[in-house]
């Protein structure tokens, strides 16, 4: 792949300072050495790296491969070679540690600031950025499944044009032709299908190409997209602006539909913004909740609304009636409405004014726009505004509804394009029903796909590329906020692939540069002067080019205007309504093909490999379905048959129908995984609509695979839930402390450390962003459906959740639950070989590579948090699927069991590193994976014999208590009980 | 070389009687042979007791003390881990090993003494030559003694006088 | 149970009355058992014989392929799975060490209490005994994640320098079983060296003679040898008879030591070891039935013999249900919710609930129909009553074992346990292969210890003697 | 009168039980003491390496420093093996037309590296750093031998759990100052057992046993 060796970047390094000095780069995928794809079965770049002789050569792991491809073999095996480099690079990379890098990752239009943990070239570990205003450190489940899409060894490969397979340079000089076919009549046959992305470098060159060609037109589509929130903003204030929320001000929130914890451009600033007011006392904060599906964030909420989607309305604008009615904000008399919950409504009123000027109202995504302008109207009355609301400059304007795709769609179908390039996520599976884009792209003589792999859009079009992955390629980000990130690759293409950025640049003749050189001449062109190279260099060490972000601007809403469009939405009808949504997991089906997402329990209901028909246990009684039971839904002309699964705590009347499965075309992970709902989308309703007919096929039940099957505790203490008032130490005095025994504690205080952590309760809200990064730090195997089924799922940290209550209006609670390091662990006595003992430090140890697997351990874990290997889960990895192995982490074979460690890697790296320098390890130096990623600093870990540390604070506080205490083990993980908030005149 | 006589007896009591008769006659190598154990052929031979009893304690004292020794030792002193909190060293989970690595060797010293001191294992034995003595094991009953080639004529006359059914002699073949 | 024979003021009708029948009828001459005893051994194959060997072999074939399929695959190959890591494996050996008591207390403790009729029945029970051991040794092998590493289970000195855990009771476990078979073993063949030495000197064929000539060792019934041999057996036995205790308490602590409810109790060893030889006994009569009809033992093996069992069996029934009772009452009077819960929620109306009841069924109900004389005496009702009790021991340790396991402390981790066919072709296997080892033995072992008739006979003779003439009588063979 | 068995019988019965017996003993014992022996641990078995690379001359005739080459050992895992490079610092100068260089050369001029053969191998779930243990006055010679007297490079201490566990579990006898730590042939001066307890406290020796340590 020589001509895509990118020219002479470089990789600073993330919190080091970086100097001017060149520090080339090339790429490491000898590791990869991949025959199929390698021109030479070794050191493929070694031989064909520019001749200036400074990029870096092949380095194949020096001690690395060992224990990168590690498996637990005993026999003596034949002699491994050592491959040094042949030129060191100037700024070595120590072998076998751990760099980071600053990226960003994008998606639906704005980007989360990550930092890439790189091994000798290879990335092996996505983290959040603390610098990053999206991130904050956190980082979602999305960001960091992505790494394993990198290493899918079934990824796109090279560039096809119908039939005939083209190199780089022919694909970049047929590109090139075929611009030149548009010049003549100014690029009128010629449209662009791109997907929702604020980054500066895409919309220069689309500004470039639409200066070519004057009469090209660029579409935007996500199935999934924003659409609504911009459109609300320009109906209520009248120009383009971003609502961006202070969650850190709010005391009193009001969710209209408005999944903010967890979907959304900004759900990690938020979720660690709205956790941190979680504490107990006046400035706690409270969240009230209107939906019909059970979200993330309906989950957190003190008080849960179930309503219709199409319901939201009428009760936000009920809310309005009584700030209006009651407490004298005339501003809104237009606005009101009727709605059946107005007892809740006017509570809801009454406790918003109570904290105005630190309440707020948030609109979900799905909400049309009539339903976020009444929110800016709501906080503006409130005066909101400025203070737990902001508003700004739109980073993105463009509209990436079905609309667009539909009037695309006509315009292919009426013949009107030529050409057609599309780089938007599989839009012929994502299209709404009433939108034929298949039938459409057939009227189009070329159409241009770039796409990560083959999917149901690949066979439409006639070119099929290969696109990098953006951990292979340069580009450019902002962030909701506005902020630019520097999007830069860690390794070198594994595939033949190429980017966006090129494609769109091969329309102005640019390509041939490459994406390296676009961007940087495109920032520099930007920046104009000064020490550009050092700019540069900063920007890609902290992942954040600074002062980029927007300036928040004073905004009033226009009430008349809005009070208009709320009059004129649509009004609740009866009957079953059928509500949409991006699956929390898959999303729009992007993430289709991502095992790990595919393996994670969906927060709430658990199952994994799988969507379902959501709907009320009385709804389903009504219609005479129960768990796994296929029916046919039937909405306008369309149907579709889907297996349904009652959901505690989902409105009566509504089905909840995630977008994101049932795809035909994604690979072997996601191919026929549930079931496709697009197709009873339509353009005009994308998220909901009346008039669903649901009908049993009476058929054999499907089968679903849920990792927990039973969500009440049964009367037991284990995931505590209490009152914020009625709350005391006194509740828990019996689960914690300590407990009889006869064996002498044994003293933990020779050893400068006595590792443990502390799990808040009140600020988790059951994301799952801890298990997704266990999984990708500890080399956790995906076993697929099948095992699941068979109870034998092999995340180390499960996240249990528990509902309590009534089925209808449930509350629950979601609790981490991963190896509890008891110092009394009853795993370790039985085990017959010593495979599982304690340290001196106190961590539960677990020695995989002498573990014979009697699974004596796991039936003696009163948390039941082992995981055995029942098969051979690593079997058939292919050479760039073992590339995404943590080599610090053993890879367990067949047979062993294994659990969480503690992340007991990272305690030793930083021992190490910390004793080499002659100090003691500082709190907060390292965390574990887990802890690293919670958006919502929900888990803390570190060193209890600090008593300053921060998770010492933790297991003093008078919310801790032990997990199943009267067993006696003494858990080094201790729990905060959750704590709620809710309002006295609502309970 | 030695010569072995057999005479056959059709009941216990005359076996006896025949045993103690031989013995007052000073013949000193005597053995009875028999299907089942014979009353009182114990006293008419003038056998000892049996060391095997001796054996077995010996036997099982090792396994105790080794077995516990073996515990100790491995989890309390070479390598002694933290495991759950327990003791390194931790009698009662002890218990059950150190009993049964003492049952385990007090029955191989049984087995085993029970072998060697009947000087098993022999398949060939001069007394096997004799076709009739292939009904020891079934129904019959034989008293042999074991005397010098030249005894033997009169070792065979006195048998036959204490009312032995068959008597044979037999020469104790070179090796 | 039977009267004490030194009990010298009942005449000897008296004592059969009390008795019931004869331990042996008539009084056949040593020759006369020989021949009969060793019939089986020195006549020809029978078809029948063939017939049954050739099925048992095949489904051992199934047992092995099974094993063989399980080791190419994983343990994923059984229906194990978090939280129910023990599933058929555990079942099928702890209800095989269990029918392996009967043997070894047939043979020890019935000889230390001098019970004459354990007689005709030890040898056969004893190998039972064995073969059950056999394929209870098979699943601590087979059910590990990684087989290949079995030795680290001993005490071996390794260049890791680290050594096996003796706080586990799988470790107890293992020497336990270990040495359990190996005593077992022993004793058997010790027993068996009499007889050994008769067929050698009886067998028709030279090489039969031969084969067993190398296996008594040259055994000749020499009062020297005797004599250490009586006591060697009585020490044996008196060896065996804790140690019978001990195995199924050290099986059962595999459980008690553990904290699950539903394992952590301490009416386990008691139970488990009354549970053993209930389900020993049980295999013993399923056995004993069948082959005393075919080898015409009628008058060796009496009635007195299987109306003794079938009490035994009565008797080690109640102390089931007794510690079934315990159980029960502890987890209620305990107020110990998660034991309860087990007890009285998932056992009797867990989605295992049917396995819990047919339990209860066979373990305490079927038992209790030996009060009646009648239906002891009924051939067929003990026979099917034998094979529900077993049955119903399998089914307690599913009870057990995967009930308990599937819903314990955190629902969240609950989950259901279905076997796969890998499961049943090991579990049906293991009997295939017992079959097989048993026929086996049938065909040529002398399955009645011709030996010890030929001394119970002696026995009975001085019997009948002294019931005019108390004695001092001798003892017989370790008597 | 014709026993079963004849008289030699009882000599080869004994015979065949004893080998028997043996046999099973040997066996065992064989494999035990196979695993602890140079050959079963694959020690002592000099290595042909592509370039005859001769560790006697670069140490003792040129002096040059085990850290000139393995330049990662006191700040990484693993301690390094030079690039072509590094050889070429010198041999573009000296020895530059040696035959016996020529793949050095071609691996310069060619970008291909050398395979080099690897003499010491830990299994693949044990975690060595080479930073600690320089860091705490482990000397290179205490683990890899006498390389200053190696033609080729071999492999000298069994790399056993046991062998390692016998330093972590006492490290005293095994310290060395740290200006020493690369030094070939170093003996204490003075009493080594006084040394040893010094240097454990002035380095902060702490030297662990958990299972973690190495395995994770």
């Amino acid at each position: 792949m020589p001509s895509l060796t990118p020219p002479v970047p470089k990789l600073p390094i993330y919190g080091q300072p970086s100097s001017d000095g060149r520090r080339h780069w090339q790429s490491l995928d000898a590791l990869a050495a991949e025959p199929a794809t390698a021109p030479s079965p070794e050191f493929p770049e070694g031989a064909d790296s520019p001749p200036d002789g400074l990029a870096r050569r092949t380095f194949l792991q020096i001690l690395g491969a060992s224990t990168a491809l590690a498996s637990l073999d005993a026999c003596r095996p034949p002699r491994q070679k050592i491959i040094p480099y042949v030129r060191p690079p100037e700024k070595p990379l120590l072998p076998n540690t751990a760099v980071h890098y600053a990226s960003a990752l994008t998606l639906n239009g704005y980007a989360t600031g990550v930092l890439v943990t790189s091994y000798d070239g290879r990335p092996t570990k996505v983290e959040g950025n603390p610098d990053h205003p999206s991130s904050l450190g956190g980082v979602g489940m999305h960001e960091l499944a992505t790494l394993l899409d990198l290493y899918d060894p079934r990824r796109a490969k090279g560039f096809r044009r119908g039939q005939s397979t083209l190199a780089y340079r022919s694909l970049l000089r047929e590109l090139s032709a075929l611009a030149a076919t548009h010049q003549a009549d100014g690029g009128a046959r010629l449209r662009f299908l791109l997907g929702a992305n604020a980054s500066p470098l895409l919309a220069e060159l689309k500004k470039r190409i639409q200066q070519r060609f004057p009469r090209a037109r660029f579409h935007a589509y996500e199935a999934a997209g924003h659409d609504a929130e911009r459109e609300g903003a320009r109906l209520a204030f009248g120009r383009a602006l971003d609502v961006r929320h202070r969650l850190d001000e709010a005391r009193v929130l009001l969710s209209l539909d408005a999944d903010f914890l967890c979907h959304g451009p900004d759900g990690l600033r938020l979720a660690r913004e709205f956790s941190a007011h979680r504490e107990s006392g006046p400035e706690m904060s409270r969240l009230y909740v209107a939906e019909a599906h059970l979200s993330v964030t309906g989950a957190a909420a003190d008080h849960r609304f179930r309503l219709k989607p199409s319901e939201v309305l009428g009760f936000g604008r009920a809310v309005a009636a009584r700030l209006a009615s009651t407490h004298g904000l005339g501003a809104l008399a237009p606005l009101v409405g009727p709605t059946r919950l107005a007892r809740e409504a006017n509570a809801v009123a009454d406790d918003l004014f109570r904290s105005r000027g630190r309440s707020l109202v948030l609109a979900g995504s799905r909400q049309p726009a009539a339903v976020h302008a009444l929110a800016h109207a709501l906080n503006a009355a409130l005066g909101n505004a400025g203070r737990t609301v902001e508003y700004a400059p739109a980073v993105y304007d463009e509209a990436t509804g079905p609309g667009e795709l539909a009037a695309l769609a006509a315009d292919a179908a009426a013949g009107k394009i030529d050409t057609l390039v599309i780089t938007a996520a599989n839009p012929v599976y994502t299209a709404p029903g009433d939108v034929d884009l298949a039938a459409a792209l057939a009227k189009v003589p070329n159409t241009i796909y770039l796409a990560l792999r083959e999917d149901e859009t690949s066979p439409r079009c006639t070119w099929n590329l290969a696109a990098a992955h953006p951990f292979e390629t340069w580009g450019d980000a902002r962030g909701h906020d506005g902020t630019v990130s520097i999007v830069q690759p860690l390794i070198q293409p594994l595939f033949e692939s190429l980017s966006e950025v090129e494609v769109l640049a091969s329309f102005v003749d640019a390509a041939d540069a490459g994406a390296w050189t676009i961007l940087r001449e495109s920032w520099q062109r930007r920046r104009g002067g000064g020490n550009f190279a050092g700019d540069w260099d900063r920007w890609l060490a902290r992942g954040v080019v600074p002062d980029t972000a927007t300036v928040a601007e004073p905004a009033a809403p226009r009430f008349d205007a809005v009070a208009a469009a709320v009059r004129a939405a649509p009004a609740s009808a009866a009957g079953l309504e059928a509500s949409f949504v991006p699956d929390t997991k898959l999303l729009d089906g992007r993430f289709a093909e991502n095992a790990w997402l595919q393996e994670l329990p969906d927060p709430i209901t658990k199952i994994t490999w799988d969507n379902a028909a959501y709907l009320a246990p009385a709804t389903a009684k009504k219609l005479g379905v129960e768990n796994g039971s296929k029916v046919e839904l039937r909405l306008g002309g369309n149907k579709i048959e889907a297996a349904v699964w009652t959901v505690p705590g989902h409105a009566e009347d509504v089905v909840t129908l995630p977008l994101g499965y049932g795809r035909r075309r994604a690979g072997p992970v996601g191919t026929g995984v549930g079931f496709d709902v697009a197709p009873l989308r339509t353009a005009a309703t994308p998220w909901f609509a009346p008039g669903l007919a649901v009908a049993p096929l009476g058929r054999a039940k499907h089968a679903f695979a849920p990792t927990q099957e039973h969500f009440s505790m049964e009367g037991r203490d284990i995931a505590l839930l209490f009152d914020a008032k009625a709350f005391g130490p006194e509740k828990i005095e019996h689960l914690r402390g300590p407990v009889p025994t006869i064996q002498k504690p044994v003293d933990y205080s020779k050893e400068p450390y006595k590792w443990g952590m502390g799990i808040d309760l009140t600020k988790c809200t059951g994301c799952s962003s801890c298990a997704v990064a266990c999984q990708a730090e500890n080399n956790i195997p995906v076993v697929g459906k099948e095992q699941v089924l068979r109870s034998r799922e092999m995340n180390w940290l499960r996240i249990d959740r528990y509902f309590t209550g009534s089925p209808e209006d449930p509350q629950l609670v979601a609790q981490p639950m991963m190896c509890q390091h008891c110092e009394t662990a009853p795993c370790e006595y039985v085990c017959p070989v010593n495979a599982t003992v304690h340290s001196d430090e106190g961590l539960n140890e677990m020695v995989y590579n002498r573990c014979v697997g009697t699974r004596y351990c796991s039936n003696n874990c009163p948390y039941k948090v082992r995981r055995f290997n029942f098969l051979d889960y690593r079997g058939d990895m292919s050479p760039t699927e073992k590339m995404v192995m943590n080599p610090d982490v053993t890879v367990r074979t067949r047979g062993v069991m294994e659990k969480c460690s503690y992340c007991v890697q990272r305690i030793e790296r930083a021992r190490i590193g910390s004793r080499v320098e002659g100090r003691k390890i500082k709190d907060g130096e390292f965390t574990t994976a887990c802890a690293q990623a919670c958006p919502a600093n929900a888990i803390v870990f570190g060193n209890l014999a600090d008593p300053e540390s921060a998770v010492s604070k933790l297991h003093q506080s008078e919310r801790r208590y032990d997990v199943l205490h009267e067993l006696g083990t003494r858990p080094r993980t201790a729990y905060l009980v959750r704590l709620r908030n809710p309002n006295p005149e609502l309970t | 070389m030695a010569t072995y006589v057999l005479a056959e007896f059709k009941d216990e009591a005359a076996l006896c009687a025949a045993a103690r008769r031989m013995r007052e006659l000073g013949q000193k190598q005597l053995d009875a042979y028999s299907p089942v154990p014979v009353h009182g052929i114990d006293e008419a031979l003038g056998l000892p007791k049996s060391k095997v009893p001796l054996i077995a304690l010996i036997g099982g004292l090792s396994g105790a003390v080794g077995g516990y020794v073996m515990q100790w030792w491995m989890n309390g002193v070479d390598y002694p881990l933290n495991v759950a909190n327990r003791g390194a060293h931790a009698p009662p989970a002890n218990i059950p090993i150190t009993f049964e690595s003492a049952i385990l060797l007090a029955s191989i010293a049984i087995v085993l003494a029970v072998i060697l001191l009947s000087g098993l294992p022999r398949l060939h034995h001069p007394v096997f030559d004799v076709e009739g003595f292939r009904t020891a094991s079934l129904d019959g009953l034989w008293l042999s003694a074991e005397v010098p080639a030249a005894e033997g004529e009169g070792v065979v006359r006195e048998l036959q006088k204490l009312g032995a059914t068959q008597v044979e002699r037999v020469a104790e073949e070179q090796r | 149970m039977s009267a004490t024979r030194t009990n010298t003021a009942l005449d000897r009708k008296g004592l059969d009355e009390l008795e019931g029948a004869p331990v042996l009828v008539g009084r056949p001459s040593d020759k006369e058992l020989t021949h009969e005893l060793f019939q089986p051994v020195w006549g020809e194959m029978r078809r029948g014989w063939l017939a049954l060997f050739g099925i048992c072999v095949g489904v051992s074939g199934l047992l092995f392929a099974a094993i063989g399929y399980t080791f190419a695959k994983g343990i994923g190959a059984w229906g194990n799975n978090i939280p129910v890591a023990w599933g058929f494996g555990i079942i099928n050996f702890v209800w095989w060490i269990g029918i392996g008591h009967a043997g070894t207390l047939i043979s020890a403790i019935l000889l230390l209490f001098q019970q004459k009729w354990r007689t005709s029945i030890n040898r056969f029970a004893e190998a039972m005994t064995l073969f059950a051991v056999m394929q209870a040794l098979l699943f601590p092998l087979i059910h590990l994640g990684r087989p290949q590493f079995f030795w680290w289970l001993f005490p071996y000195p390794s260049t890791l320098g680290v050594w096996p855990n003796f706080k586990s009771p799988l470790l107890w476990d293992v020497f336990a079983v270990s040495t359990y078979f190996t005593v077992s073993l022993l004793f058997w063949y010790v027993g068996l060296l009499p007889d050994l030495a008769a067929l050698r000197d009886s067998s028709k064929k030279r090489g039969a003679r031969i084969a067993y000539g190398i296996f008594a060792l040259g055994w000749k019934g020499s009062a020297k040898a005797w004599r250490h041999y009586r006591i060697a057996y009585l020490l044996l036995a008196g060896l065996a008879t804790p140690l019978v205790l001990s195995v199924h308490t050290i099986v059962s602590f595999d459980f008690a030591v553990s904290q699950l409810p539903g394992w952590h109790t301490t009416i386990f060893p008691p139970y488990f070891v009354a549970g053993a030889i209930f389900s020993g006994f049980a295999m013993v009569l399923t056995l004993i039935i069948p082959a005393r009809k075919v080898f015409h033992f009628e008058h060796v093996i009496t009635q007195r013999h299987l109306d003794n069992m079938a009490k035994v069996l009565l008797a080690t029934g109640l102390m089931v249900s007794y510690g079934y009772m315990c159980e029960h009452f502890i987890a209620w009077y305990s107020g110990n919710k998660y034991e309860s819960f087990v007890f009285f929620q998932t056992r009797q109306r867990g989605p295992f609930a049917p396995v819990y009841w047919l339990m209860m069924f066979c373990n305490v109900i079927v038992p209790q129909i030996f009060w009646s004389k009648r239906l002891r005496e009924n051939l067929m009702v003990v026979w099917v009553a034998s094979i529900l009790v077993n049955v119903g021991m399998w089914t307690e340790r599913f009870n057990i074992i995967v009930t308990s396991l599937h819903r314990d402390f955190l629902p969240s981790s609950w989950a259901m346990y279905r076997p796969t066919w890998v499961d049943w072709s090991i579990f049906v296997g293991t009997l295939g292969f017992f079959g097989a080892l048993f026929l086996l033995f049938l065909r040529f072992v002398p399955s009645v210890s011709a030996s010890e008739v030929k001394e119970l006979r002696r026995e009975l003779d001085h019997e009948a003697h002294a019931i005019a003439h108390p004695p001092a009588h001798g003892v017989g063979r370790g008597g | 009168m014709s026993a079963l068995f004849r008289p030699r019988a009882n000599t080869a019965f004994r015979l065949v039980l004893i080998l028997l017996g043996g046999g099973a003993v040997g066996a065992l014992g064989g494999a035990m003491i196979w695993a602890r022996v140079p050959a079963g641990t694959g020690q002592q078995e000099p290595l042909l390496q592509p370039v005859q690379f001769d560790h006697r001359h670069h140490v003792v005739d040129d002096g040059i420093d085990c850290r000139y080459c393995h330049t990662s050992v006191e700040r990484g895992p693993s301690a390094g093996i030079p690039s072509t490079a590094l050889c070429m610092n010198c041999h573009a100068q000296i020895w530059n037309k040696s035959p016996r260089l020529e793949p050095v050369r071609e691996s310069y001029f060619s970008g291909q590296p050398i395979p080099w053969v690897r003499v010491h191998r830990l299994p693949d779930f044990v975690y060595f750093n080479h930073s600690i243990h320089i860091a705490k006055g482990v000397g290179c010679e205490t683990c890899h031998g006498r390389v200053d007297q190696m033609p080729a490079v071999e492999q000298v201490a069994p790399l056993t759990m046991s062998w390692c566990l016998e330093c972590h579990r006492n490290p005293k006898p095994f310290l060395r100052p740290l200006d020493q730590v690369t030094t070939m042939g170093w003996t204490p001066q003075g009493d080594p057992a006084a040394l040893g307890r010094e240097l454990e406290k002035k380095y902060e020796v702490h030297s662990r046993t958990s299972c973690t340590t190495c395995h994770r």
